[in-house]
């Protein structure tokens, strides 16, 4: 079977709501695929990547952590909408680190994490086959 | 191979269509469904994104949707197309992928 | 064409279970393959035969257990999601030592694999959500 | 026991969610305790009172007419935001005529619409015992 | 002071449900009576018996049960909410010819009247909600 | 006799903190929750927004929600005073109603 080109949009904050935890393990599970999978954190999307996330005090699930192994899983593409990062007055440096051994290149650590401009994002939308949105 | 971008939250108390017009491309078509279709209407806040975004996409807004909110389509901003569900599906055929906004 | 449809919210609350519903019979009608109908988040509450709707209204999990029955549409509730909400079938119930099920006839429970899986089958994935 | 004045504040607009068809229905059964009560429509709100709506091709229930019996109900204090109304291009005539017998008045038929600006509508919330938001 | 909650969402998929709970919790903690917790719209799902979460996760459902235990804090369901969203207790079950109920413990089943009156009691009335 | 004022949501999604500064009398008090918390943060474009609603109100945030958020209590606007779920309680018998933008 062909392999199509998913793309996993996250514009939701992470934890008012379930849907960021419910779509991470989407992703997951969908790693074993072996798809062409991205992610994309858009508007407040962006805040599910953000450094030093702790749940302790409202008692909910801590899934931020998670996203580190995301590389191991060979998802190694996650495109943050720049324009949403400045308008939260955020920077990559608020981000957490999120690495991947490329194998082409003898397995150096790599970012997974790519800022791009809203046009970039829209030609990235376009070139995928399958876009889920939770 | 073009995109359907679907919004499906009023643009008066959500980012979702301004979010979609920022990251569509030129030649992608926008649809307005549930309480999307609100953006639809004349001599709004929004009225001036929509016919910006008329410029650059195809805009189709769900009839059902409309009627059930009472949005009368002559006060319809003009070159904006109503689809029936048949319609909608018919869409969804015409483009290669479907964006839904949520 | 094949369809697949993802569907977020739960009855009653959201429209995006309406729409979703409607969109899918549009689609049987013109002559599409509907490959699968997948619950997730809330949408796993479409799936419960308990609801017990005013008379003047619709009935939703009614409405998707006869488009089951009649067009063998596959209507598949995700099970973390599900057993999170408290919606399961008599085996999910037994494994987990509950005492009662809720399941809707049509409906079955499997894995988020089955929505990667109508994704990469489907020609269209189109989801309906908040 | 005391009277408690109540205002049901309704900001979303009324077929993409089902809270304002249920925010209704707690009206309907609050009148019978007899209470002060008072009712705000603000924000994507003021769609609930949109004249001409119909349901009937998305198949939910038209609560809509429902509204047209609160003046039996004795809630007869209807609250309109006039800004929310403006940036939504609408004016009193594209709401739904609503009105209530005055019995002080000789029951009278009065106009229970009363379109008010942002500023009387902080005061009137200020003036609650009860707000209840759905 | 006595205070009544009024919780519009469902467990897990919004924190409301979490926020309604720590608040209750604290104001127990602060010597507040509790008059009612009201569940409406989704906020009635709190109220299953049949959640069966991650073992990593809270059981909001039990959690509630055990405040009302701990506390003899009064949980309400709306009736009409309920049963639209098939949340039933036996006598629910029984009146509309279910075959099976799944209400936790420590919850009831009641009118709107029941919102109404606590408004009317209580010195704070606070929702939680989306 | 005031109102404290609760917000829940993200400021740069939904429009609950806009109208609750439109329509919150000049003494009454704001206490942000859950995804509402986001508005704390220096250098957004909220933050004019906030910095005006403190001229006029005592504004709170929940702490725990700003924990769970990794948003760093020291870029925070300054005035806007934490909150833990005792200090919540004690703020609704502080102010005599409550009011919930949801």
């Amino acid at each position: 079977m062909a392999t199509k080109k998913f793309l996993y949009i996250n514009r939701k904050p992470p934890h008012g709501t379930i849907y960021a935890l419910e779509s991470l393990e989407v992703v997951l599970i969908g790693a074993a695929f072996e798809q062409d999978v991205s992610l994309a954190f858009i508007d407040d999307g962006v805040y599910q990547l953000m450094q030093n996330q702790d749940t302790s005090g409202i008692g909910s699930k801590n899934f931020a952590p998670t996203f580190r192994a995301l590389g191991d899983y060979d998802v190694s593409k996650i495109y943050v909408e720049e324009e949403s990062l400045a308008i939260r007055g955020l920077t990559r440096d608020d981000l957490m680190p999120l690495v991947y051994e490329d194998e082409d290149d003898d397995w150096a650590e790599k970012d997974s994490i790519r800022v791009v401009s809203s046009a970039e994002l829209a030609e990235i939308i376009e070139q995928q086959d399958v876009l889920l949105n939770f | 191979m073009t995109v359907l971008h679907i919004v499906n939250k009023s643009p008066f108390d959500h980012g979702s269509l301004d979010t979609c017009l920022r990251l569509s491309r030129v030649d992608s078509a926008i649809l307005l469904i549930e309480d999307g279709v609100y953006a639809v209407q004349n001599n709004t806040a929004v009225t001036d994104t929509l016919r910006q975004a008329l410029g650059q996409h195809q805009v189709y807004a769900l009839r059902p949707d409309l009627e059930a909110r009472g949005i009368n389509p002559e006060k319809m901003i003009e070159g904006i197309a109503l689809v029936d569900y048949d319609g909608f599906v018919k869409l969804t055929t015409e483009y290669d992928k479907l964006q839904s906004w949520l | 064409m094949k369809f697949g449809i993802l569907v977020n919210e739960g009855p009653y609350t959201h429209e995006a279970s309406d729409t979703a519903y409607h969109f899918t019979a549009a689609a049987l009608r013109a002559g599409h393959e509907i490959v699968r109908v997948f619950f997730y988040h809330d949408g796993v509450n479409n799936g419960t035969r308990l609801s017990v709707p005013p008379q003047d209204d619709r009935n939703i999990s009614n409405r998707w257990s006869e488009l089951a029955r009649e067009h063998d549409v596959e209507l598949i509730l995700c099970v973390a999601a599900a057993q999170r909400r408290g919606l399961l079938d008599a085996d999910e119930a037994k494994r987990a030592s509950k005492d009662a099920d809720n399941m809707a006839p049509g409906f079955q429970i499997s894995g988020l694999g089955q929505l990667i899986d109508v994704g990469i089958q489907a020609d269209r994935l189109i989801v309906f959500g908040d």
